[in-house]
């Protein structure tokens, strides 16, 4: 290390947080946390979900002003709270973690939102398009710069979000659950643009669940719980079995688990899917899936995985292909018959396709059984979903203050939850999860993959799309693997030998040819 | 220069209310009568003026051979009547004037207010308390106030308790005002009401409250003042009546004269209002009498 | 240790409980601090204001608005609108008149009414739910060619019937309380039982927050919109009724004539939002009281018609705002 | 390989380009084919519905009301809405004819209206920017008021000035297409390049797509929302203008009754989404042309009026299903 860059380290931070708190009515979100970040510094920021992380840095990206007695400083000097304009003038950018987009605007335009090149007020489009392109590809993707974000999906708009905190000039951005939606090709090109980051200088505020790309990046880690702050590890001090006590309390002993029995070729098929197409991007997709199997559906950003799901859950209209549940075929048009039938759906997408944000989290987690609970006359039982909500709340270990509390009040891994035990009242015999575990943090994915695999020893039939490979090989049986809309191909763990990570990103980039 | 009539556009006020529905049949029947083949369209201004100016300029692309105008506005018509008389068309106005039309015919909106009022007057002895219930300010409406108002101002007994209370001239805002009136004045003598839908909406309002210490007359002698006032037990007890039916039939027959080259003795016609009550009913030809 | 934190968080559940309850109740207030105001207000202007007398006649004034904003709330709440109400009232009532003419069967023009509203509720809700087209340019479309059909019904003329055989509907009272009165808080009593107690309310809250989630949770969307536009219409075929009860005459064109405003207004005025999912039917039935007491409170006060608008459009606009600087204390952004 | 890649990116990036211009170009093309089988289907049965003299006063007829639906575009662009135009045009031209009679300085009249027609769209503005309250409820209350103040302005009578010094506007041609027409366009013209090609565009079309997130990314949300009523206001103060200058007179009362509803059914006809954030300035004009077409069509026609309202609503209708089955091909739900 050179004199100048150790003078460096000593040298003010770039950012310090001092003393925060926010309570929303009677919730408190924050409860006196600091924080202090150096220039250069990739800052890891964990926690359990609901710990406070968002809130943390919405205060800090002025979406929240603090409650009185909290700082925060810039260099030094006291920054004004609570005005996004300011922040983000003092050069902050952020990746929020619910994504916030302009869905009729373009890739292009929203990069630039609020900070258009433009000549005289008029939109210099040309150069617009031109630098997000050039953005973009440095993130690697493959649409264009023009295309109007609501035909993107998920994983694309997640890297139009990280694309715009590159196109502005910030020295300290803040990338809140960055990779939830992408798969590894894309979180390596992210790396990539955060190592180059970090020498320019710029600091950088990472929050994420996945413990592995922790101790891939992070120089610091700082720890949340319950609102309040725990403490901060250097990169030597990096241990697992520490950062889970430090988060949660406890250990963590078996993550993964498996304990259902692989499918020998007597189980019988649950659902059978024969040429599916959409007549846009999907194309004759074909396979089968069993009683008690847990099939993943892996396959890049974009690769149609979730088109799929939608057409199979008749969420949107096939031109052709054929269904049969059980052995008996069965035509599928709309999401009502989809769940009659038996087959329910998790969204990715939980805040637009999911959540009914304004209603209480016991009435989001009975929406699908409400009929079913009706007394006579189709009055509401409300003790039955008061019931339900509780059960689900200590079965799905939810965090809230009130199962009559807003779903929109809930952190993100705990929406998630909510909306998986939705999915689990409709008692379904095949269920489509897509990134079921999106979001959410260590104990509860562990507590969702204890719950998949509850359901396949209970003969469910599960399809799970997932982007995070370790998961998929954890916990699936077999993977199909989506490229360019079709299906690429099958990888299965034979005897002896799991389920190999190469051969999936072999398939769905398409380098095995 | 003598040209036939086939084509006659109308513009009326407000095409829904019976009064115009009787206009325009009186249009139509003088029409028949001078060419069994005319062709007429009527249109409703909706009393909008700039939908009326449009109207005009579609009859003149439409190439009619007269516009039966009932103004909206009877000052600020006057443009779109010279610029339909200098595409050769023939204006005739009806119910209200129009300045410049070619012809024109209409009930004497001044007298009508007077000959209402004037009964209130001898039947209250010329003093009391009166309430006039208001409608939209069109002309019409304005000059029957004024008539009224020209009879209530030689009788200083008489104090006028509310004169600037909109009831849109309909059963339902002359219920909903008249209520609330009552609830503001203790006592009421007699009530002018500037149409008859009005006056039976205010009736209705003083049933309800039990009400029954003064009379009302109004204006129109449309089909439901006759039932009331054959009924013998109404509060309502005068219309000063106009004739929709002929008014609007001479004002066409008016104006096919002035195509054919026939100039009238005189462009202006007012029609005088009939006062009609219980005891002159039976004389009383109403709007939609078959004739 | 386990034991005391769920001990603590049931109390703290409890207590959130209790204090959501509490705000939701305050929300549902809502703009009743508001209507105390003005009727105090007015009653210093002209002590005849709180009468018994003047108050029924308030209530009964509002009546017809209340039924068609009661319907306007089930639509607004699934975040349509329907604009057609006072065409179809109009229409409606036009039936009313003309069936009680029928000589024996003249009772019949009631149901006749409802009927003929829920026909037309219902053709607005298969073109909104199923061929999908915006609720605004629909109602819009019908608002003009369900106001011609009133027309046509009665070739431009107005309909009357002195012998109306169910005038008691708008001219009799029950104890003292007119049955306008009694038909209007019935039918927010009943609506507010629809949209809180039943599977369906919740239904029709879930397709307003968010349509596609209610979709993907296997509600049938569309059917909830039928029923909604379906009752709208039904309402409006009620308030027609009504109408005709009251005046003993229906006129197809004027009568209804921009009624859909006063009805929004009375819904949004009541808190519920455009965007659909939050709201409630009291804060309507509190909407109406306003709009009502306006219109009666400014002509005790004498004042003429002029400054009555202009009075009525800035007390509309400072009732809400006064509304929002309330609720500012206790909520979130 | 990478070369490769990129080239091929490039081509697909252009042929993406390509294709969604093609497609956004067919979206804002919108209506145009109906509009066209409308005029089509006029000419067949009259056939001076094609002439030159006809075109031009649809195009004049249109005018005023194309105006006001520029400025609602903005508005609705937003998620919002403006009631209060048809009030707003009626005091706007109540000032221009009141300016105009003042000796020497009548020419003042059109500018005097359109600063009239800017405050009150500013007084919205800010009642919505910066109290946050409902679009629906400040213009209702607005619409009520304004017409109060219009009416005020005159004492309830016809303010007339048969010298206008400003008449050209509204009864004069350049070239041979009249004043109306030309200003219209023009409307037109600058509200597409400030939509379409400035910052301040983005904006509102961000704004209305996510509000949160354009104020997230440092966008001044009131500001952009002033700036949409402060234009909605204004334009319908130069509708005011163009009104008085074809008529040489004012009335407060009568004039500009219920035009919002043609206002919006033209943005919304273009199809623009209530929603906000999505639509063209192009699709409004042509939403526009679309309503005088059939105003007019249906008097060359020789329509009774009644059966003018029922045509008209439902051509409304089948016109917006005709067009969401169209778009239905190459869209998904
Ligand atoms: N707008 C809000 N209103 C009320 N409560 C809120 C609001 N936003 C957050 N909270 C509460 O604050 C707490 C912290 O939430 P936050 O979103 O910061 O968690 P997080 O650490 O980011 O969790 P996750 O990992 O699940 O994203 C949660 O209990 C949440 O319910
Ligand atoms: N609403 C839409 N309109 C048009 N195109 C869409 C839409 N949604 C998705 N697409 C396109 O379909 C492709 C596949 O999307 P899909 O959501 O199925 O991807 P995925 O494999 O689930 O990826 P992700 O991990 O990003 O969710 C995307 O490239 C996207 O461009
Ligand atoms: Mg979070
Ligand atoms: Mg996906």
């Amino acid at each position: 290390m050179s004199a100048i860059a150790r003078i460096e380290t000593v040298r003010q931070p770039v950012l310090e947080m001092r003393h925060i708190s926010k309570t929303f009515g009677p919730i408190r979100a924050l409860h006196d946390v600091s924080l202090t970040v150096h220039a250069g510094e990739l800052h890891a920021l964990m926690g359990e979900n609901g710990a406070g992380k968002s809130t943390l840095m919405k205060v800090l990206s002025g979406a929240y002003r603090p409650d009185p007695g909290g700082e925060i400083l810039i260099d030094g000097m006291p920054a004004a709270t609570g005005d996004p304009i300011k922040a983000r003038a003092a050069g902050i950018a952020v990746i929020y973690q619910e994504l916030s987009l302009a869905p009729n605007l373009s890739v292009a335009q929203n990069i630039f939102l609020g900070n258009e090149p433009r000549r005289f007020g008029i939109v210099d489009r040309e150069q617009c398009n031109r630098r997000a392109s050039d953005i973009i590809a440095r993130l690697g993707v493959t649409f264009s710069a023009r295309t109007p974000v609501t035909n993107l999906s998920l994983g694309e708009r997640q890297l139009v979000e990280i694309a715009r905190a590159l196109s502005t000039n910030a020295r300290i951005i803040v990338m809140d659950e960055p990779t939830t939606s992408l798969t590894s090709r894309e979180t390596d090109r992210l790396f990539e643009v955060i190592a180059t980051l970090k020498s320019q200088g710029i600091a950088i505020i990472y929050i994420s669940h996945r413990m592995e790309e922790v101790y891939q990046l992070a120089d610091r880690v700082s720890v949340l719980r319950d609102s309040g702050y725990v403490g901060t590890l250097d990169r030597a001090d990096l241990n697992a079995s520490r950062l889970v006590s430090m988060m949660v309390g406890r250990d963590l002993s078996t993550f993964y688990k498996k304990d259902h029995r692989p499918p020998d070729s007597k189980r019988a098929v649950a659902l059978s899917v024969r040429g599916m197409s959409n007549g846009n991007l999907i194309k004759n997709c074909s396979f089968d899936l069993h009683k008690g199997e847990v099939l993943a559906l892996a396959g890049l950003v974009g690769s149609g995985r979730t088109e799929l799901a939608r057409l199979i859950f008749g969420a949107d209209r096939h031109i052709s292909g054929t269904l049969e549940l059980g052995g008996k075929p069965i035509s599928i048009g709309s999401p009502s018959e989809a769940l009659d039938a038996g087959i329910a759906y998790l969204t990715e997408d939980r805040k637009q396709l999911g959540l009914f944000l304004d209603m209480s989290i016991s009435d989001n987690i009975s929406m699908g059984v409400l009929a079913r609970d009706a007394k006579a006359g189709g009055l509401r039982d409300f003790a039955a979903a008061e019931k339900r909500a509780a059960k689900a709340m200590s079965d799905l270990s939810i965090r809230t203050s009130s199962v009559q509390a807003n779903a929109g009040s809930l952190s993100g891994g705990n929406q998630q939850k909510v909306l998986l035990a939705r999915l689990l009242e409709t008692e379904p015999q095949v269920v489509i999860l897509d990134e079921p575990t999106r979001g959410v943090d260590v104990g509860a994915k562990s507590e969702i993959y204890r719950l998949i695999d509850n359901l396949a020893k209970k003969g469910i039939a599960i399809l799970m799309i997932s982007s995070e490979l370790p998961e998929v090989i954890g916990i699936a049986d077999r993977v199909l693997v989506m490229r360019d809309g079709t299906i690429a191909g099958e990888v299965t763990a034979s005897e002896g030998e799991p389920l190999r990570q190469e051969a999936i990103m072999e398939l769905a980039t398409g380098a095995a040819q | 220069s003598a040209k036939d009539l086939n084509k006659v556009g109308i513009s009326v006020g407000l095409l829904g209310n019976p009064f115009f529905v009787a206009t325009i049949k009186g249009i139509e029947d003088a029409a028949k009568k001078i060419n069994p083949n005319v062709q007429v369209t009527s249109v409703s201004a909706d009393y909008d003026l700039n939908k009326q100016v449009s109207q005009v300029d579609s009859f003149i692309a439409a190439g009619v051979d007269v516009i039966m105008l009932n103004a909206v506005d009877a000052k600020a018509i006057a443009p779109a009547v010279k610029k339909a008389q200098a595409a050769g068309i023939v204006v005739a106005a009806f119910d209200v004037s129009a300045p410049g039309a070619d012809v024109t015919v209409m009930t004497n909106n001044v007298k009508a207010g007077e000959e209402a009022c004037q009964y209130l007057v001898d039947h209250t002895g010329g003093k009391g308390d009166y309430v006039i219930l208001n409608g939209p300010a069109s002309s019409s409406i304005l000059e029957r106030v004024k008539g009224c108002k020209d009879v209530l101002a030689k009788h200083p007994d008489i104090k006028v308790l509310s004169d600037d209370q909109n009831a849109e001239g309909s059963r339902d805002g002359g219920l909903k005002v008249f209520q609330s009136l009552l609830t503001r004045f203790d006592k009421i003598d007699a009530v002018f009401a500037i149409n008859d839908p009005t006056a039976i909406g205010a009736q209705l309002a003083a049933k309800q409250l039990n009400r029954s210490e003064f009379i009302f007359t109004a204006v129109d002698g449309a089909p439901d003042i006759e039932k009331e006032l054959a009924s013998g037990t109404s509060m309502i007890k005068a219309s000063a009546s106009q004739d929709p039916y002929v008014m609007a039939g001479q004002s066409l027959t008016m104006a096919a004269d002035l195509l054919a080259g026939k100039k009238p003795a005189e462009p202006t016609v007012l029609l005088d209002p009939k006062l009609i009550t219980a005891d002159n009913l039976k004389d009383y030809k109403g709007w939609t009498a078959a004739r | 240790m386990t034991d005391k934190v769920a001990d603590t968080m049931k109390a703290d559940d409890r207590a959130l409980g209790r204090s959501t309850r509490w705000r939701t109740a305050i929300a549902a207030l809502g703009m009743l601090p508001i209507l105390i105001l003005l009727a105090v207000g007015f009653q210093f202007i002209n002590p005849r204001f709180f009468t018994q007398t003047n108050l029924l006649i308030v209530m009964q004034q509002s009546s017809i608005n209340i039924v068609l904003a009661a319907g306007m709330t089930f639509v607004i709440l699934t975040g349509g609108i329907d604009l057609s109400v006072g065409s179809i009232l109009a229409a409606s009532a036009m039936v009313a008149v003309m069936v009680s003419l029928v000589p024996d069967w003249g009772l019949l023009g009631v149901p006749a009414a409802i009927l003929v509203g829920l026909g037309f509720g219902v053709i607005n809700g298969l073109l909104i739910a199923y061929i999908k087209l915006p609720p605004f340019i629909v109602t819009l479309g019908s608002l003009t060619a369900v106001r011609g059909v009133a027309r046509l019904l009665g070739q431009d003329t107005t309909v009357f019937n002195s012998d109306l055989p169910f005038d008691f509907i708008g001219n009799g009272s029950l104890f003292g309380v007119p049955w306008l009165v009694i038909i209007a808080l019935a039918v927010v009593v009943l609506s507010w039982l629809v949209l809180k107690r039943t599977v369906l309310g919740t239904w029709i809250y879930a397709v307003g927050g968010n349509a596609e989630a209610a979709r993907l949770t296997g509600i049938k969307v569309p059917l909830v919109l039928l029923f909604v536009y379906g009752v709208s219409g039904l309402l409006a075929g009620l308030g027609g009724a009504m109408s005709a009860a009251r005046l003993y005459a229906a006129n197809g064109l004027q009568l209804g004539q921009s009624y859909e405003l006063d009805a929004i207004a009375a819904v949004i005025l009541g808190g519920t939002s455009f965007v659909g999912g939050v709201g409630s039917i009291w804060g309507t039935l509190i909407g109406g009281l306003i709009i009502a007491v306006l219109s009666n409170g400014l002509i005790l006060a004498g004042v003429s018609d002029i400054w009555q608008y202009i009075i009525k459009g800035l007390v509309i606009i400072v009732a809400v705002a006064l509304d929002r600087y309330r609720l500012q204390a206790g909520a979130r952004t």
